[in-house]
């Protein structure tokens, strides 16, 4: 299993987990050093590296992911409520019950393709948020969404020891899972998540899944029965998100509906395309960038601005800290949205082939990049 | 002709589009090892011919019985997995990816099946594969380029590049649909060695071709097919000496 | 039996409103090849035309403050101040009468629009062209809650199509009981209009059967020598009006707010792909189907045996119809399947 | 514009102005645990953590909201005119910040989302150092977040949520209400709604589909029928349905003569609109006039409702017309602060802050489980309610409540709201069991 690899890949596997490990140190200076910011940068980098697998590899544009995070997330509090604040069940949980939510969605959508594949996975998506708002409240609770509570059954961690007084927190065999060590074990995850897609890029599958998003009837006139790639590398994209979805439980234990809605299934197709589609790390990025804007910029008030701006006299710190202040805090869409703009014009491969050209530039030829993005074909599909 | 040796037996075969009538009760045998070749005029439905064979169109009435299996409702993919081939008149090919890719993954369809999850084992790691598709590069005379995107090929290079797909497979059958159109004089006379090659290996061809000094170079058999019947067949001496078809096609051509 | 015909009246009157969205999303995408997510956002600044003029008209004259009072008495509108029963009633008019603001200033959005942006996205991928208009509608939405706040801003019809038709006694049915408010039995006769605008400028006139010989063949009617990029661009501007006047007429229906349009995207898009990717007649087709079950799913005799029924009908729909059809209910092959 | 470097910069410069050494993470180190209690402020300051709708539905509620707060940072920090410090009868606060510590806030949005509620509160706690979270424009981020800061030992103060479950089968130890709920809606517009409409009549509800809309349907249905009404129907529709013609027709031939509409922000504007639209006002039933009804009002909504609220009932938790002391200071400043007069939801976040830093300051301390104790059955008045209790048993304010009407006669702008009624506060109190849950143990926690 880990033979195989090309020195290039090693490094780049070592490069990607060094940088993910330090993180809490490197981003503090950008105001992003604090768990629960580096926790969701971990998990979305998970989604966005699954849905990559799905959208990069085989083009096929899925706009219903975010019900598979909802369903991970919901068997994961499941799990917490019925069995174990350990985390290791619920995770594990929360990949199967998405995988199988992935395969019946999967099956079905898969029988069309290009747009009208989108939109079936968007109404799939769609039923089940509404749904899960409504009608199964009492497997969802809702607009609420689901929640531990103090009678709940535990019937594991309650025939071991008696329960304490206040809600319990999840944990790993005994770490709690919030604050650091959350962290620590989602990033956990998301370097095997990351090595596990690199192998899946580099293994004779992902050619297959490549192959189909370039000619796919070429596929089947060479013999390929292309419905079951496309199946499983829907599932194991769903799995992912399953994992994601689970993670966010076990981080933070709620799982509420609205992770389910097209603009959360919107989201990660964003962060997969401003990181650059079909790259591995493209999608990692493009995640930690949208949900550093989300965090950070809304976060800005007036107060910071005029701090930010001190330095500037009276009347141009006024104009400064009017302008800024339309692209902060409840102005912080609108950055977003010009973000989108400026990369989809001039960067289309996103982040990915910014970096690249900037290499370029540089006159730093580095084989890795070159390769990874090669792989990664500068063309996202349809 | 003995049925044991007839590796394609098209028996019967008709199809219509809305009103229009492209085959009507087309009967054909390729035997093994020869060199088969269908012309006509334009619309005559050649091309339609060969999608019944590969599966992409299924007939009104008749059967394709390839190998012994009888085809009617196999996929697509299961005729190929049978052992049949085919290069398009326009190339399909996988143009994102590079030349050696474009060969290698027909060899993993012959190795591996219609389907199977190796997410283990690295695309590098495939020596065997990978030497041989160098090797059909060679072949086809693109191993140059074997590191270039397919997309990036001149229309005569992505044949012969769609033609080294199709020969890593080492299909019983090969269908070949007008290789040569489109081609300069050099590169189609480099096309004609390369089949020519091909035939000493023993592959059984079926090529439709408009191009009478290729199909007169190459084919041991001819089919003339006109207005989606076959009106005669016979060595390339009878066929050339047979007035329908001058009649048919040859006369406007040869003009 | 009243129940019904009132559904059936009401789907109808909602399939117009959205097969009046769905059209100018297909008449984009079927001229230009273009995924266009902002046409929510054009659907919003049609609404926003009608809120822009009516705040115009009511400019507020700020009758002075009195001492000691810390806010400011009712404002007397603009109109009135100058003109009085006759600016009165012009401002009771506003919403029909900012169809004719509506129509150059959507026109010129839609231009600009094409000239500036979607043009050079023709030949990119629709993901491409899917981020850059997204990231556009959230652009100009954004920019709309700067001005007009996030709060729905209502705009009312004018007084005389307030309340409601009597439709049974229009039936002759003396003992029912049918009633529809006046403004969207407009709103319908208005969308019928519209899209039977819409169709007979492509059918019937040769500037608009050339755009639909373009839309099915680019190259050829290229090489004609006739200049299809340009009508393209007229026809980009049509569908912006289209979009546009559907968001005005409805201001009286939805006080618009800056997110109006988001909430029609999705919608839209559905009726669309059901009505099948390019085909004008399909996604009005689609409008009214949808509109109908819609209304019909949401009876509570309905409900009661699928509860839940009336929030996922639309997509159900779409789920059956796509699964049915391959290509939705009059899709042409080949049309975004790769 | 440098979005890195301004971004870097407001992070540097905000750090060193607040003092918190939450800089350098603290994975192993554990600093935190040195501390007595989560986010013990250091320095001379201490951090409030406002969390509105910033973006979404609700973004003009919670930009006023965030008026609201930061007209209270002032007024604790002794600027402007002291608001409501002069007419709460409790007299800790003295405008000279809190414990001695000048207040200093951080915000977040959240966006109406539990998701991102939750993530921009763990943001303020986690790197801001909030000693306390308060904010919010709906019952399920109210719910979320206060389930967050229960976990992370930090007090929740919720701003604008009217769902019973808030302090009922939600509530928790560290979570605070001062807002009324949907029960207290009914029994403050039950005599009303007989005394104006009678007792025999037939009631269609319409209902958003989710819990806050259930509580607050299940609310109103006991109140009214405790009345003698019959209630026809009851119909959930989907949140966020935009055209709800589908689920009015139906009313049109129901044989009902009231229509109940339980539904909020635009939601309300929308159903109410349409409702209006489809002639139900000028309908007789049964040989009655037909009504509609609103049960949870807001001034920002019934600006979104235009004409159509005008002589509609319905209740608030507070209207700036209201003319006792405390109002009317509270309007006074925050309409010389900002030009307009503050709405419900602002007026529920601004107590709320004082409430908070009033307990701090009595308790002597910020450490939660000291300042919750003083919370707890906490009496006071000059807020603007009357004589209110914070009851300990689920940590819901008791107070009285208004029952308005939509005015026709306006004298402004912003004067949408007839006062119909001031509900005391004995008919609105209930036993705190009815509504189940546990607030869970008072213990402290290090975050």
């Amino acid at each position: 299993m880990f033979a195989n690899l090309s020195r290039n890949d090693w490094l780049l596997f070592l490069g990607f987990s060094l940088v993910v490990l330090i993180s809490p140190w490197t981003l503090t200076p950008f105001g992003a050093g604090y768990p629960a910011l580096l926790q969701k940068f971990c998990i979305f980098g998970i989604f966005a590296l699954g849905f990559n697998i799905l959208f990069g590899l085989t083009g096929y544009l899925s706009f219903g992911h975010a019900a598979f995070l909802g369903v991970g997330s919901y068997a994961a509090v499941w799990s917490f409520k019925l069995f174990t604040m350990n985390v290791v069940p619920s995770v594990i949980f929360g990949i199967a019950a998405a995988g199988l939510f992935a395969v019946v969605i999967g099956f079905i959508s898969l029988r069309r393709s290009g747009i009208y594949f989108s939109i079936l996975t968007l109404a799939f998506a769609q039923m089940s948020y509404n749904l899960a708002y409504s009608v199964l409240t009492p497997i969802t609770n809702g607009e609420t969404g689901l929640q531990l509570t103090l009678n709940d059954p535990r019937i594991i961690d309650n025939a071991f020891a008696a329960p304490g007084a206040g809600l319990p927190q999840t944990n790993l065999f005994g770490i709690d899972m919030s604050g650091y060590p959350g962290f620590y074990f989602c990033a956990g995850a998301l370097i095997i998540c990351f090595f596990l897609t690199m192998r899946i890029f580099r293994s004779p599958f992902g050619m297959m899944l490549r192959a189909i998003k370039s000619n796919q009837n070429r596929m089947r006139y060479t013999g390929f029965n292309t419905k079951p790639y496309l199946l499983t590398a829907f599932v194991i994209s769903g799995m992912y998100a399953g994992l994601a979805g689970s993670l966010m439980a076990a981080t933070d234990p709620l799982a509420g509906a609205e992770r389910m809605q097209w603009t959360a299934s919107g989201e990660v197709v964003l962060m997969t395309i401003l990181g650059g589609v079909g790259t591995l790390v493209g999608p990692v990025l493009g995640a930690g960038v949208i949900k550093y804007f989300e965090n950070i910029f809304s976060s800005f008030n007036e107060g910071t601005l005029h701090a930010t701006f001190a330095f500037l006299p009276d009347g141009l710190e006024t104009v400064a800290v009017k302008l800024a202040g339309l692209f902060v805090g409840d102005g912080w869409h609108l950055t977003l949205g010009v973000i989108f703009m400026l990369i989809v014009i001039f960067l289309p491969g996103g982040i990915m082939e910014g970096i690249a050209r900037l290499a370029k530039l540089a006159g730093v030829k580095r084989k890795s990049s070159r390769a990874e993005l090669s792989a990664g074909s500068a063309q996202p599909a349809e | 002709m003995s049925t044991q040796n007839m590796v394609l037996n098209v028996a019967d075969v008709s199809k219509s589009f809305g009103g229009l009538k492209a085959l009507s009760d087309v009967d054909l045998q390729i035997e093994e090892g020869t060199v088969h070749a269908i012309i006509g005029p334009n619309g005559a439905g050649k091309s339609t011919l060969l999608n019944v064979c590969i599966g992409r169109i299924t007939p009104d009435t008749g059967h394709v019985i390839f190998d012994g299996e009888v085809l009617d409702s196999h996929q697509p993919h299961e005729i190929n997995q049978l052992g049949v081939s085919r290069v398009f008149q326009t190339p399909e090919i996988f143009a994102d990816l590079s030349l050696l890719d474009n060969v290698m993954i027909p060899a993993f369809a012959r190795r591996d099946g219609a389907f199977r999850f190796n997410a283990i084992q690295a695309v590098s790691g495939q020596a065997d594969i990978r030497e041989e598709a160098e090797a059909v590069l060679r072949d086809v005379g693109l191993h140059e380029q074997r590191h270039a995107l397919a997309g990036s090929l001149s229309r005569g290079d992505k044949r012969r590049l769609e033609m080294g797909m199709c020969l890593i497979q080492r299909p019983k059958l090969l269908l070949l649909d007008e290789p040569t159109a489109g081609m300069s004089r050099h590169d189609t006379n480099m096309t004609i060695d390369l089949l020519k090659r091909l035939k000493q290996r023993g592959m059984t061809k079926v090529i439709i071709e408009h191009d009478m000094h290729v199909v007169f170079s190459l084919a041991d058999r001819i089919s003339v097919l006109a207005q989606g019947r076959i009106i005669a067949e016979g060595s390339p001496e009878e066929v050339r000496a047979d007035p329908k078809v001058k009649e048919a096609y040859l006369g406007e051509s040869e003009q | 039996m009243d129940a019904i015909i009132i559904q059936i009246l009401n789907g109808l009157d909602k399939g117009a409103a959205y097969a009046l969205i769905a059209l100018g999303l297909t008449l984009v995408f079927g001229t230009l090849g273009v995924v266009n997510f902002a046409h929510g956002a054009l659907f919003m600044l049609g609404a926003f035309c009608a809120v822009s003029f009516n705040a115009l008209l009511t400019w507020p004259i700020q009758p002075p403050k009195a001492e000691g009072q810390l806010f400011a008495p009712k404002a007397i509108p603009f109109m009135e101040h100058q003109f009085g029963e006759l600016g009165a009633a012009i401002v009771n008019w506003s919403v029909p009468l900012s169809i004719l603001i509506a129509i150059p200033v959507m026109l010129a959005i839609g231009l600009i629009m094409e000239r500036g942006l979607i043009r050079h996205f023709y030949k990119r991928p629709h993901a491409d062209q899917i981020l850059v208009t997204f990231g556009m509608a959230i652009v100009v939405q954004e920019i709309v809650k700067k001005i007009f706040g996030a709060n729905p801003i209502p705009q009312s019809a004018p007084d005389i199509f307030n309340g409601t038709a009597n439709i049974a006694a229009w039936l002759g049915m003396t003992d029912a009981f049918i009633v529809y408010p006046w403004w969207r039995l407009i709103y319908f006769v208005f969308a019928a209009a519209v899209i039977g605008a819409v169709f007979a400028f492509l059918n019937f006139t040769t500037y608009g059967m050339v755009v639909r010989a373009g839309m099915r063949d680019r190259e050829t009617v290229g090489l004609l020598g006739i200049d299809i990029e340009k009508r393209f661009t007229v026809v980009f501007g049509i569908a912006a009006v289209v979009a546009g006047l559907a968001g005005v007429m409805y201001t009286p229906i939805l006080p618009p707010d800056y997110h109006i349009g988001m909430d029609f995207l999705v919608l839209s898009f559905v009726v669309v792909v059901v009505g099948g990717m390019g085909s004008l007649s399909g996604a009005v087709l689609a409008g009214f189907l949808l509109g109908i079950l819609q209304s019909f799913a949401s009876m509570n005799e309905v409900k009661s045996i699928f509860p839940g029924i009336d929030q996922i009908i639309i997509y159900l729909i779409a789920v059956i119809i796509l699964l049915t059809m391959p290509r939705g209910l009059m899709g042409r092959a080949g049309v975004m399947e790769d | 514009m440098n979005f890195d470097k301004m971004n870097r910069r407001g992070f540097l410069t905000r750090s060193a102005a607040l003092g918190a050494g939450l800089a350098v993470p603290t994975i192993f180190t554990s600093a935190s645990r040195a501390q007595d209690y989560c986010n013990m402020p250091k320095g001379d300051s201490v951090v409030f953590g406002f969390n509105v709708p910033q973006t979404g539905a609700y973004a003009d509620e919670g930009a006023d909201e965030l008026r609201a707060y930061q007209l209270a940072v002032k007024h604790l920090n002794g600027e402007g005119d002291g608001g409501l410090l002069s007419t709460f009868t409790s007299k800790a606060l003295k405008g000279s910040g809190v414990l001695g510590k000048k207040v200093a806030f951080v915000t977040g949005d959240t966006q109406t989302k539990s998701d991102a509620a939750r993530d921009s509160a763990k943001r303020m706690i986690e790197k801001e150092g909030a000693i306390m979270i308060t904010g919010g424009s709906s019952s399920g981020v109210a719910v979320a977040v206060q389930g967050l800061c229960n976990e992370m030992g930090i007090i929740f103060m919720a701003g604008l949520t009217h769902s019973n479950d808030t302090t009922g089968k939600d509530k928790k130890r560290y979570g605070f209400r001062h807002f009324f709920n949907a029960y207290m809606s009914g029994q403050a517009l039950g005599p009303v709604l007989a005394e104006e409409y009678g007792t025999e009549r037939r009631a269609y509800h319409l209902t958003a589909d989710y819990t806050w809309g259930w509580t607050q349907e299940e609310s109103i249905i006991n109140a009214t029928e405790n009345l003698g009404w019959e209630t026809v129907s009851a119909v959930r529709t989907p949140l966020g349905a935009g055209d709800f013609s589908q689920y009015i027709t139906p009313v049109l031939n129901s044989g009902a003569d009231v229509l109940v509409l339980n539904h909020y922000g635009k939601d309300m504007v929308n159903s109410l609109t349409q409702a209006v639209q489809f002639g139900l006002r000028d309908k007789q039933v049964n040989g009655k006039d037909f009504q509609i009804v609103v049960p949870l009002f807001s001034r920002l909504m019934a600006q979104g409702a235009g004409k159509n609220i005008e002589g509609i009932l319905g209740t608030t938790n507070w209207n700036w017309s209201l003319q006792d002391d405390a109002s009317q200071a509270f309007v006074k400043s925050f309409g010389e602060e900002y030009g307009f007069p503050p709405s419900q939801a602002a007026h529920t976040c601004y107590v709320q802050t004082l409430l908070y830093a009033d307990a701090c300051e009595r308790a002597g301390t910020f450490a939660a489980p000291e300042v919750i104790k003083m919370l707890e059955g906490f009496e006071f008045d000059g807020m603007g309610n009357g004589p209110t209790l914070y009851r300990a048993e689920d940590h819901q304010c008791f107070k009285k409540a208004l029952v308005v009407r939509g005015n026709d006669d306006k004298q402004s702008e912003y004067d949408l709201l007839k006062i119909v009624k001031e509900v005391d506060r004995e008919t609105l109190t209930y036993d705190p069991s009815i509504f189940g849950g546990e607030l869970g143990p008072n213990d402290g926690k290090s975050c």
